[in-house]
C-alpha cells in the first residue's frame, strides 16, 4: 500500500533505561524519599538508583529539552525520563551528584518535588493553544494554579497527595473524572444551528446519536436538526461530530471545579470526582476566581482531612454534607444528579448532618 | 502578522514561579514564525475569551490512517503562520524513558519540520509535536523514522498504549508493565496506525493496583497486575519500623481496608490472608517489610473512559486473575475477541464499555467464554430481571 | 364439589408447630361452602404448580371507585362456590389498633356476607376481607359501615395510609405518627376511595428513623419522625448501664456510624453534635440513657415502590425537615402539589418517583418550590451534565 | 353521586387503645424486653403497659379471632393490637396477668416471640389463595419456613434483627426488596401471545409500555405484539396490563432467593436485597429446596456475622465475595445486573478477595 517504512514501532526502552534500572529490573526491595522531590529505590542486589523530580511546564520548546538533556548529560549519563504526570525525572546512581543537580535545575527555574503527600504536576490538555473545542484554557489555568500552590509540590505536608486535572471541555482529555481535584471548561448555552452548513457537511443520523440527553431531533422539513433547548445541557458533543454546531459563547462560557475523585486502589476503591463548583467566569490570563476556589478547598481538606485521607475519602467519612458546610460552597439543584445513575446518588436515608 | 510586544495577557503568564509555557512559547516565536503567530493568537484568545481553531480537518502519512491531527485557524489572515498549525503524536518508549542523544535527535527534527514546540507528553501518552503544516508533514515523519520514531494513535483506533514505570524502579510491579506495554504495541500496529473501529480504544498497564497510569479511569482495557495467595510480611522489618517509631498500628493495621492485619503485643504482624483484598495499603506504606505475594499476574478490567456520551465510566474487572508470561498470547486473544465483538454490535462512536452496559455484562462474558465471579462486582443485582438460556429451561 | 377428605397436599402444611394457615381454612371450610372450595382450588393448585384464578373484573360498592378486588375462578364448574371471591380492603384503624367488640362486629359481618376468612392484615395495612360475590358487595359494605369501618384504596389512587404504633407506646416517636395517620386518611377520603391519578400513591409514617413500617421501602411518600439539634444524654443513666456491665464502648460508641461519641475515662458520654446523623442506633441501645432532642419534626421523602417497572426505589428526602403540628397545612399543601404535578406529567402506570427520575430532581424542586440541600443526596452528580435556567445565563 | 353513606374514613385509633396508652401517649421514657416477646414500656409518669406478641398465620377464620378477643377480654380488658409484620400484640397493666396470658395463647398454639433479634413473622402476599398473579404461593412457602425456623422467633439468639418476606409475584407486593432474606415467585419463560383475545380486549400501546426491558413491539399487521423473547426476562408486567399474555408455566416457575436489604436507618441507611438464589423449583406442599437453602443462609449468617449486625451490614463487611464462598452458594451471569443501574455495581476496583 506504500512504499516508506511503516509500523516499525516505538524504541524500546530497554535502550532508553540507564543501566542501573536494566540490571535492576524487578528486582527492586524498597524505596524511601530522601527529601521531597527526591527518591531513593534500594535493589535486592544492593544496588541504589537516585530520583530526582522536577516541575515541567508540559508544553516545552525544542530549546528548553536541549537544556534539559544537558543536565541529564552532566549529571545522570545522559539518562531521563517522564512521568505519568508529565514532570521530568532525572536518573542517578552518585548520591553525592543530587544536590549539585538540584542547584543547577533550580537555577534553570525548575522546581524539585511533587513526591509523596504532594501536589504534583496537573494532568491538563491543550485548551485554546491547539484544540477547537476548548471552553477554557487549559495552560493559562495550570500555570495560574501551580503559583499559587507550589509551595505544596515542594513539599510533603498534606494529609495525602492531591492529583489535580484540567481539561478544557467535556471530552475531559486526562483524568479529570476521577482527580482529587478537577477543573473542566463548560458552556452554559444551546449550541447554534448553522442549517446551510449543516445540510452540507454533516450527517444528522450521527448529530441526533451524539446527544447525550435526546435534546436533538431531526427536522423533517429541511436536511437539518431541531435542538430541544429545555434538555440541552451544552456537552458540545453535537458540534465535535457536526462545525456547524457552534456553541462557544465567551460570554458564558468558563469553569467548573470536581472534587473528591481518585484511580488508586488504596483503602478505597476509584472514586469519580463530584461537582463542587457548578460554573466560575473565564477570566484570562490568570482566572482568579478558580485559582482562589482551588485553594480553599485545598486549605478546608489540609484542615479537617485525617492523616493519609485523600480527598474523597475525607468527604465520604465526614459526609458531603459537611463538605458544602464546612467550604462554604452553596449547594444548588445543579448539584443534585438528573442523568442516568441519578437515583443511586439520592440519599434513600432519613439520615443525614444538619 | 501581531507584534511581539502586543501580548499583554500572554506575557502575564511569564511570571509567577512555575516553569511558564508562555515563556516556552516566546522562546520559540523569536526563531519561528508560527510559534510567533501561535502566541498571537493565543492572546486574541484571552482577549476574546474565545478559541481560534477551526475543526480539524485530515492530514497524514502515507501508509498511515492516523497520527496527526490537523488544526486550522479561523483567523489565519491575521496569523498567517499559524493557519495551518497540525500536530503529530509520535508513540513514546514505555515508561517514557531516554537517552539524551534520541531525545536530541527528536528536536533538531521539530527544528526543521514544525513549530519545535512540543507537549512532553500528551495524556494519552505520546509525544505530542506542535505545529507543523500540510506540505511538511510527510518529511517530518520520514526524519522521525530516520530517528527510530513511528506516529501513535488517533482517530477510531488502538490508541498509544502506555506504562507505569514499573519493574524499572518500582517494588511494588506484579508484571513488567512496561515490557507488556512494549509488546502490545509492536504486536498492534496496524490496529494503532489504521482506524477500523466504531471509536477509539485504549490500552494501559500499571504494575499493581496503585494504578500509577490511572488505567483504571483512562483506558478501555487496564491491565494492573496483582497476586494470588498472602502478601509476604518480613517480621524483622517490621519490628526496626516500629523501632523507628513508625505507628504500624495506626497507620497501617488500623487503615487496613479489611481489617485483615493484626499487631501481636511482641510486634509480629499477622495477615488473615482470605480477607486481604490486595489494595496496597501496607505495602505502600511499609515497603521495606511487606510485599507482593509470589503467585504474580494482572487483573484485566474493561471499559473506562470520559463522560461523553453516556456519562463516564471506570473500569470493570472481566479477568480476576491472567498470568502474564510473554508473549502474552492469553492477553492478545482476549484482545482479539474483544475487538471483534465490539466491531460487530458497536454502534459508530460507542465506546466498549458503553456497548458492554448496552447488551449487559451477562451476555457479553457468555460471548467472550469469559467465566463470571463475584470479583467482577461490588454487589450482586439488586432487581429481579434476569434471563435464562433455553438450555437452562424446560 | 371437591371432599374434605382428598386434599392431602392442603392437609400437610395442617402440621408442624407455626400457627397454619391451613387449619384457618379447613376450620372456615367446615361452615362455609365458598371457603370448602377455596381449600379444594388451593389443592388443585398444589397438585397442578399453577394458580387458577383469573384476572380480577370490576366490581365495587355503589359511590366508591375502589376498594374492592374483584377475583374469579379459572375452574368455576369444579369450584362453583369460589367462581367469584372477591376481597374487600377495609381501612382499619391507625397503628391497628382493636377493642374486641369492634373486632367482633367486623367478624359478624363477614360470617354473614363472606367466607369468613381475612388478612390480619394486608401489607399495605387494610383488613382484608377474602372471599364474597358481586351480589352480596352492596349488602356487606353497609353492614360494615354500621359497624363503623369504610373502605381502604385499590386502583389508581391514594392507597390506605398506615403508621408505626409510635407515641402510642414507643419512646422514640418524634411525631404524631398515629394522629398523622388519621388525619390523613380522613382528609383525603375522596382521593382514597376514587381513583383518579396516573397510579397507586401510597402514604406511610414512622415515629422514628427506625422505620417500623417499612415506609421509605413500601411508601411514595414517607414521613418520618426525627429532630433536630442535639440528641439528649442523661449521663446518671449512661453509668448505671455501664454499672450493669453493658458494653457502652463497644456496642453503641464503636458502632456509632459517624463516630459521633466519645466515653470518657470518667464514664460521661460525649456527643459531637454535628456529626451525629441520627441513625438512632445509640438510642435503640441505650433507651434510658439516651433520647432524641427537643425540636421534633419529620424528614419527608418520595419515591419508595417496588420493581415494576423501572426498578425498585428507596424513598429519598425532598424535605430534610418539616415541623408536625396539627392540621398539618404544610404537609397536606405539599402533597396537593405533588399529586397535581405528577397528574399532569405522569405516563398511566407511572409511579411519582418515576416520574421524578425521569424529569430530574432539579426540575421537581424548582417546580415545587423545595430548597435544595445535600441531605437530598449521597453525594453530588458525578457528570458534568446539568441545566441553566434562562435567568441565570446572560 | 349517591344516596349511601360514604368516605366517614377508619374508626379512631383514639377509640380503641387501652387507657393507659391513652394517659401516656407520647410520654413514654423507656422499654425493657423481659423475655422473647414481652415488652415493658415505662412512661415518664412511672406507667408501666406490657405487650405480649404473638405469631400469627395473617391469614385467619373469624372463628380464631373469636378466640383471640376472648383472651384479650380476660387479661387485657379487651384491648388488642396487630403489629406491621401481622404479629397480634396483647397489651397489658398487670404483669401478674402475662405469664398466665402466655399460657394461654401457647394452648391455643400460637408461639410468643418476635422481639429484639429474632426472627419475626414473614411478610407475605395472596399467593395461590387470591392473585391471578402468582408464580408461588406464599402461605405455604411461610408457614414451611417459620415452621423451622421458630426457634429464632421464641429466642433472641440471632446477631441482629432477620427479617424475611415473600412475594409471590415480580409486583413484590410487601417489602421484599428490601429485606434480610426475600423469597419471590418468578416465571423463566415468555408469555405466550392469544392474538385474537388480545386483538378484543387489551391495548397495544399499554402492552408496549408495561415491558420493563422493551421486549414488546407493537405488530404492524393485525392489532397485536410481537415478543423479543431474547430481551424478555419474564417479569410478567405485560400480564398484569393483558390477560391474553398468560405468562404461568408449571414447569418452570419457582422463586428466587434475595438477601441483604433493610429499610432502618439505625448505622448503615437501607438497603435493597440483592440476588443471592436464581432458581428454585415450586414443590408443593412445602418448598423443601426452600426452606433447606434459607436455613443454610441463616446458619452462615449466625456464624459470621458480629453482634448487632444485620444480614447486609455483615456482607457488606466481609465482600459479596465471601458470602458467595461461605455460603457455597454457586456466582452466575445471572447475579451480574444488566438493568439501568448495572455500572453503579460493577466491581471499578482491582481489590477484591480470593
Ligand atoms: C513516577 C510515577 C509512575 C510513572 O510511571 O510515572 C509514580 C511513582 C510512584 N508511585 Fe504513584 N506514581 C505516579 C503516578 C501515580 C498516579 C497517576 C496519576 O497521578 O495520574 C497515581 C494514582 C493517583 C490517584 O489515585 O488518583 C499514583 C498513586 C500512587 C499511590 C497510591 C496513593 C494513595 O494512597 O491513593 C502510591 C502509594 C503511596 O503513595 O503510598 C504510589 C506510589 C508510588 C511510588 C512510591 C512507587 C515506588 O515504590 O516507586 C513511586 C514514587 C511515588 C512518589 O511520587 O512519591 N503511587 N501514582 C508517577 C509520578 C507522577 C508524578 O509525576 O507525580
Ligand atoms: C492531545 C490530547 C490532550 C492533551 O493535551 O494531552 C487530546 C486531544 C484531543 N482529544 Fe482527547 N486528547 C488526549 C487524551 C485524551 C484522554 C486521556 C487519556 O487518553 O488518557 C481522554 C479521556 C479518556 C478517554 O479516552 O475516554 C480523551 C478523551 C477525548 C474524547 C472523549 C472520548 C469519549 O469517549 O468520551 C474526545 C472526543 C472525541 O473522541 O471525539 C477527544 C478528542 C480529542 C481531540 C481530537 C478533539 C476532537 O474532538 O477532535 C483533541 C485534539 C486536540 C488537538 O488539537 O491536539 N478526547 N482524550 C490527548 C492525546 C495526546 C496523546 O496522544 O498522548
Ligand atoms: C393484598 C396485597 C398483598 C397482601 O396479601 O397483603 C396486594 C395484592 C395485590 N397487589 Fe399489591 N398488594 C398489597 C400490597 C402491596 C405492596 C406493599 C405495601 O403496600 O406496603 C406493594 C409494594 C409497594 C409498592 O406499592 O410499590 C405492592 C405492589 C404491587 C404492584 C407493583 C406496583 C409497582 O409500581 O411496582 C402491583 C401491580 C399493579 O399495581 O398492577 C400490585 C398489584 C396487586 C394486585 C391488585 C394484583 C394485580 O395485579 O391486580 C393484588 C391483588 C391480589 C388479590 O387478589 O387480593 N401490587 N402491593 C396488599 C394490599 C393489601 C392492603 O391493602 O393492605
Ligand atoms: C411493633 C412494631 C411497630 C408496629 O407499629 O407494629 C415495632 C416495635 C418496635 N420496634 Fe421496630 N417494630 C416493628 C417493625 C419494625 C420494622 C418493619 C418491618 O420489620 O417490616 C423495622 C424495619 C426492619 C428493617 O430494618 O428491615 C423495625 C426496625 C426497628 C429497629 C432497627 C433495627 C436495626 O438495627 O436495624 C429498632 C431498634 C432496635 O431494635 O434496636 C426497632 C425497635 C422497636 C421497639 C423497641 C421500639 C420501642 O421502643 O418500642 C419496639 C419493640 C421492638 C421489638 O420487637 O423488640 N425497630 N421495626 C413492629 C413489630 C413488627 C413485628 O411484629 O415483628
Ligand atoms: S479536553 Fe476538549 S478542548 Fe481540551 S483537548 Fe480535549 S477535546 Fe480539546
Ligand atoms: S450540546 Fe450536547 S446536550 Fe446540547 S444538543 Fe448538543 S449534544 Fe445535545
Ligand atoms: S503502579 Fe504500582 S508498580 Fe507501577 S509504579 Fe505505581 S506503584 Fe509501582
Ligand atoms: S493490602 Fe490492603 S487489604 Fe491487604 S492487608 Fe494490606 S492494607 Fe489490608
Ligand atoms: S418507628 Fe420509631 S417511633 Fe415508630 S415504633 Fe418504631 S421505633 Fe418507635
Ligand atoms: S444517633 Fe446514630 S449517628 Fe447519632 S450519635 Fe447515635 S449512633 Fe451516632
Ligand atoms: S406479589 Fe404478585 S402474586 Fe402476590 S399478591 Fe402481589 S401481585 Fe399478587
Ligand atoms: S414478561 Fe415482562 S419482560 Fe417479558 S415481555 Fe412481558 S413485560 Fe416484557
Amino acid at each position: 500500500m506504500t512504499d516508506v517504512r511503516t509500523d516499525f514501532g516505538p524504541p524500546s526502552f530497554k535502550d532508553m533505561m540507564p543501566p542501573v534500572m536494566a540490571e535492576n529490573y524487578g528486582k527492586w526491595a524498597y524505596h524511601e524519599t530522601l527529601q521531597p522531590g527526591v527518591l531513593k529505590h534500594v535493589s535486592e542486589t544492593g544496588a541504589a538508583v537516585y530520583t530526582v523530580r522536577v516541575g515541567s511546564p508540559r508544553l516545552m520548546a525544542i530549546d528548553t529539552i536541549r537544556e534539559i538533556c544537558d543536565v541529564a548529560d552532566s549529571f545522570c549519563d545522559g539518562h531521563l525520563r517522564f512521568t505519568s504526570r508529565h514532570n521530568i525525572e532525572f536518573l542517578l546512581t552518585d548520591a553525592n551528584k543530587i544536590q549539585p543537580l538540584i542547584a543547577e535545575v533550580k537555577k534553570a527555574g525548575f522546581p524539585v518535588g511533587g513526591t509523596g503527600n504532594s501536589i504534583s504536576n496537573i494532568v491538563h490538555t491543550q485548551g485554546w493553544i491547539h484544540c477547537h473545542s476548548a471552553a477554557t484554557d487549559a495552560s493559562a489555568l495550570v500555570k495560574s494554579i501551580m503559583d499559587e500552590v507550589q509551595p505544596y509540590f515542594e513539599s510533603m505536608t498534606l494529609p495525602a497527595k492531591v492529583r489535580i486535572a484540567v481539561a478544557c471541555c467535556l471530552n475531559m482529555c486526562g483524568a479529570v473524572h476521577c482527580s482529587d481535584l478537577a477543573i473542566v471548561g463548560i458552556h452554559r448555552k444551546p449550541p447554534k444551528v448553522d442549517a446551510d452548513r449543516l445540510a452540507k457537511t454533516c450527517e444528522v443520523p450521527n448529530i441526533v446519536a451524539a446527544c447525550p440527553t435526546a435534546a436533538i431531533r431531526p427536522n423533517p422539513k429541511e436536511k437539518g436538526v431541531i435542538i430541544n433547548e429545555e434538555r440541552c445541557m451544552y456537552c458540545g458533543n453535537c458540534y465535535t461530530v457536526c462545525p456547524a454546531m457552534p456553541i462557544a459563547d465567551p460570554e458564558n462560557d468558563g469553569v467548573a471545579i470536581f472534587v473528591g475523585g481518585k484511580v488508586s486502589n488504596a483503602r478505597s476503591a476509584p472514586m469519580f470526582s463530584r461537582l463542587a463548583i457548578p460554573y466560575l467566569p473565564n477570566n484570562p490570563p490568570r482566572w482568579p476566581e478558580t485559582v482562589e476556589a482551588i485553594k480553599g478547598i485545598i486549605d478546608v481538606y489540609a484542615k479537617h482531612a485525617h492523616k493519609g485521607e485523600r480527598m474523597g475519602e475525607w468527604i465520604e467519612r465526614v459526609g458531603w454534607e459537611s463538605f458544602f458546610r464546612l467550604t462554604g460552597i452553596p449547594f444548588t439543584d445543579k448539584h443534585i444528579d438528573d442523568f442516568r445513575f441519578a437515583p443511586t446518588t439520592f440519599r434513600t436515608s432519613a439520615a443525614f448532618k444538619w | 502578522m501581531a507584534e511581539e510586544s502586543k501580548t499583554p495577557l500572554v506575557d502575564e503568564l511569564e511570571k509567577g514561579s512555575w516553569p511558564s509555557f508562555a515563556k516556552e512559547m516566546k522562546r520559540r516565536a523569536k526563531k519561528n514564525a508560527a510559534a510567533k503567530d501561535l502566541v498571537g493568537q493565543l492572546e486574541l484568545s484571552y482577549e476574546e475569551k474565545k478559541v481560534h481553531w477551526k475543526h480539524g480537518g485530515v492530514v497524514g502519512v502515507r501508509g498511515y490512517g492516523g497520527g496527526v491531527i490537523g488544526r486550522y485557524s479561523d483567523v489565519p489572515e491575521q496569523f498567517p503562520n499559524a493557519a495551518e498549525f497540525h500536530t503529530m503524536r509520535v508513540n513514546q518508549p514505555s515508561g517514557w524513558f531516554y537517552t539524551t542523544d534520541v531525545l536530541r535527535k527528536l528536536c533538531d527534527v521539530w527544528e526543521q519540520y514544525g513549530s519545535g514546540l512540543t507537549n512532553m507528553h500528551g495524556s494519552t501518552g505520546d509525544i505530542i509535536l506542535l505545529g507543523t503544516q500540510t506540505a511538511k508533514i510527510q518529511d517530518a515523519f520520514n526524519a522521525l523514522s530516520e530517528a527510530g520514531f513511528d506516529l501513535g494513535g488517533s482517530g477510531s483506533d488502538l490508541r498509544t498504549p502506555s506504562a507505569c514505570v514499573g519493574p524499572a524502579r518500582c517494588e511494588f510491579a506484579c508484571i513488567d508493565s512496561l515490557g507488556i506495554c512494549h509488546d502490545v504495541t509492536t504486536t498492534f500496529q496496524n490496529e494503532i496506525h489504521r482506524p477500523m473501529w466504531p471509536y477509539k480504544f485504549k490500552i494501559k498497564v500499571a504494575g499493581c493496583a496503585n494504578d500509577c497510569v490511572a488505567s483504571v479511569a483512562r483506558s478501555d482495557l487496564a491491565i494492573i497486575g496483582t497476586w494470588k495467595g498472602a502478601l509476604r510480611i518480613d517480621q524483622e522489618a517490621v519490628k526496626a519500623y516500629i523501632a523507628a517509631d513508625f505507628d504500624v498500628k495506626g497507620e497501617v493495621v488500623d487503615k487496613c481496608p479489611t481489617k485483615a492485619l493484626s499487631l501481636g503485643r511482641d510486634g509480629t504482624l499477622a495477615l488473615a490472608a482470605e480477607d486481604c483484598k490486595r489494595c496496597m495499603h501496607c505495602l505502600n506504606n511499609m515497603p521495606k517489610a511487606i510485599r507482593p505475594g509470589t503467585e504474580k499476574g494482572a487483573t484485566i478490567m474493561l471499559g473506562g473512559k470520559a463522560p461523553i456520551v453516556r456519562g463516564a465510566y471506570l473500569s470493570w474487572v472481566i479477568v480476576p486473575f491472567m498470568k502474564m508470561e510473554p508473549p502474552y498470547d492469553e492477553l492478545k486473544e482476549l484482545l482479539g475477541k474483544i475487538w471483534e465483538w465490539w466491531d460487530e454490535h458497536g454502534k459508530s462512536r460507542e465506546r466498549v464499555g458503553e456497548l458492554v452496559d448496552r447488551m449487559g455484562m451477562g451476555r457479553f462474558l457468555r460471548e467472550m467464554g469469559l467465566e463470571p465471579s463475584p470479583a467482577m462486582v461490588f454487589a450482586p443485582r439488586s432487581n429481579p430481571y434476569y434471563f435464562w438460556q433455553p438450555d437452562e429451561v424446560k
